[in-house]
């Protein structure tokens, strides 16, 4: 199909889209006026559990067998990327060179790095009292580790970043989820059923099992993108393509053709 | 109109001031799509506090502190990937002078304790990470 | 006034989400990717949901325009070049 | 104000699609990707919202006060990450394709194929 139909064909069914979207649109009820009869429900249903944020409470207590799916879906595509990406045979590596940093950067971003860190865990850990969890917490702690990317450069947070233990840190909390799922059903429960002492709401122990479910996800999150970036990284900075190249022109894209700006001339 | 929407009338001044930064970002040399991203997260944290206070809850704060830890880092990344870390005056004096312009009222608003100590931590972190990224010294800073 | 500022949001929204999808180049996509993420972040602490902007601002404003600068700095260099303008296409596309 | 979220959303939906079919660059493909999906997370949210509440967070609200609907933030807060994550899976197979084919760009790839 020659770009010009594919075109073609899209405008039409956009325009079928539009038409019938903005139909739908205004059939919905106004914008914030309509009751919410299952938000309701979740909201006693997470008080019951002395569950502060309810939306932690839907995710690992009312709808834990959800986020199991969804978990298992971050794992298995954690995984291919590191399938993807692995190191090929025919691939060598090339040791980056060192980088020069300027010194206001270095102490800023040496500074910032524990703090960084100690927010991630903060974020964690306050899953089930304030706004964030596992999920949110996870991606905040692995970003924040890059810090030392920027404070040194790629060796120095290869030496301090050993990969293996966030591999097995993504598995065990993938394992951690589905054990404590179990651990309900051997206390007489249904899977994931939350089984353990409520605690008093809005204190750090409070949630039961949703505490616990949101750690493991935490652990997992941290973990996967951690192994995800440094994939990435191995791969743009250290990876170097076999030596098929002859000079033969790149399409490398950019149909935009601005390429040539990436650079500003120094 | 009350207080909370006196202060939501204060977020909104920094959401508009995102209107140009966007067009600097998406037209801009790569300079100053740099200083657009740092100026994005300054303004954001900005609006994420007034908004906080507006609205009554002291927990939305979280989002600012996030903002205030990952925006310089997110600078910093792209700093080194485009081989820029462009000095720029605006960005240190949006910083210099917008921020205790909105965390000093919120703090007198919000009074002494625990709120109040977040409130000046997610102040100094905006300010040391912008003052940071805008390149004082002007010499350009990070080679990859 | 939330009415006001969930509309300022919504617009803003929808022009970055334009302006990344109309910047070819996805070095240039990537930081409007991160603008689209931050006012993402904004517009969902106006409909009331913190937990959301939180999980919107770690990944939308950081992880993902990461990986895509990593992915072009990985796809437009050539070995024993090192740098992505080195590789400028001489066939460019069309 | 009644429609306009949902209509916001369903532009972001229409225009990633769009940079879908033009884009001439997988990477640029894979970033429109996420612009299209982030259109889903602002229709759920404006689903969700009521006037006059405030998060289902009762660490610092009573827990009689009028919030918004809990459920489909839920839903779009895991959907965020995961989501993340399938991105990085499709950028890793734009790698895997340069490497192969030496190329990014659609077309080419389509006439590889003959």
């Amino acid at each position: 199909m020659s770009s010009r139909v594919r075109l073609w064909v899209f405008l039409v069914g956009a325009a079928g889209f539009a038409a019938l979207f903005a139909a739908a649109c205004f059939d919905l009820p106004a914008f914030g006026t309509v009751p919410h009869p299952y938000g309701v429900r979740a909201v006693h249903a997470a008080l019951s559990h002395h569950t502060a944020n309810v939306i932690a409470s839907v995710n690992f207590d009312l709808r834990a067998f959800d986020t199991l799916g969804e978990e298992s879906i971050l794992f298995s595509a954690v995984i291919g990327t590191v399938v993807l990406l692995r190191q090929a045979r025919d691939e060598h590596r090339k040791d980056p060179e060192p980088a020069t940093v300027h010194p206001p950067v270095r102490r800023f971003a040496l500074l910032t790095l524990p703090f960084a860190l100690l927010v991630g865990l903060y974020v964690i850990a306050h899953g089930q009292v304030s706004p964030g969890g596992g999920f949110q917490g996870g991606v905040v702690t692995a970003t924040a580790l890059h810090l030392l990317y920027i404070a040194a450069d790629y060796r120095a947070l290869e030496r301090v970043r050993p990969l293996t233990l966030y591999e097995i840190g993504e598995a065990a909390g993938e394992a951690a989820y589905v054990i404590t799922g179990f651990a309900a059903v051997l206390a007489g429960s249904a899977f994931l059923t939350n089984v353990l002492p409520f605690g008093t709401l809005a204190t750090l122990s409070s949630g039961g099992t949703a505490m616990v479910l949101n750690a493991a996800v935490g652990l997992e999150v941290t973990s996967g993108i951690v192994v995800l970036l440094a994939r990435f990284l191995d791969q743009a900075v250290e990876i170097e393509d076999p030596g098929e190249d002859d000079g033969s022109p790149r399409h490398t894209g950019g149909g935009g053709g601005n390429g040539d700006d990436e650079r500003e001339p120094a | 109109m009350s207080t909370s929407d006196g202060w939501l009338a204060a977020a909104l001044v920094p959401l508009l001031a995102l209107v140009p930064v966007l067009w600097r970002i998406a037209y801009g040399s790569p300079k100053d799509r740099l200083i657009g991203q740092n100026l994005t997260s300054l303004l954001a944290g900005l609006v994420l506090l007034l908004a906080a206070r507006g609205f009554h809850r002291t927990s939305y704060n979280d989002v600012a502190l996030v903002v205030s830890v990952l925006g310089p880092t997110g600078t910093l990344i792209y700093a080194r990937f485009l081989d820029v870390l462009p000095d720029s005056r605006l960005v240190r004096w949006t910083a210099l002078a917008g921020v205790p312009a909105t965390v000093l009222p919120l703090c007198v608003a919000t009074g002494p304790g625990r709120a109040m100590v977040k409130l000046l931590l997610i102040g100094a972190l905006l300010i040391a990470g912008s003052v940071v990224t805008s390149g004082r010294g002007g010499k350009g800073g990070v080679t990859a | 006034m939330t009415d006001v500022l969930i509309v300022v949001a919504l617009l803003l929204v929808a022009g970055a989400a334009t302006a990344a999808v109309l910047n070819r180049d996805p070095v240039r996509q990537a930081l409007v990717l991160s603008f689209l993420g931050l006012t993402l972040a904004l517009l969902f602490t106006f409909l009331q949901a913190p937990d959301v902007a939180l999980s919107q601002l770690a990944v939308g404003s950081a992880v993902t325009p990461l990986m895509i600068l990593l992915t072009v700095r990985k796809v437009r260099r050539r070995p024993g070049s090192g740098g992505d303008g080195a590789d400028k296409p001489a066939g460019r596309e069309r | 104000m009644t429609v306009l979220p949902y209509l916001v959303a369903g532009w972001i939906f229409l225009i990633g699609v769009y940079g879908l079919v033009t884009s001439r660059d997988l990477i640029h493909a894979v970033g429109c990707l996420a612009v299209t999906q982030s259109s889903t997370y602002v229709l759920l949210l404006a689903v969700g919202y009521r006037n006059g509440g405030t998060a289902p967070v009762f660490a610092d609200a009573p827990t009689n006060s009028r919030v918004v609907d809990p459920v489909v933030q839920a839903l779009a807060l895991t959907d965020i990450v995961v989501g993340a994550t399938v991105t990085a899976l499709l950028l890793a197979l734009v790698v895997q394709l340069r490497k192969r084919h030496g190329t990014v760009d659609p077309d080419a790839l389509s006439e590889l194929k003959g």
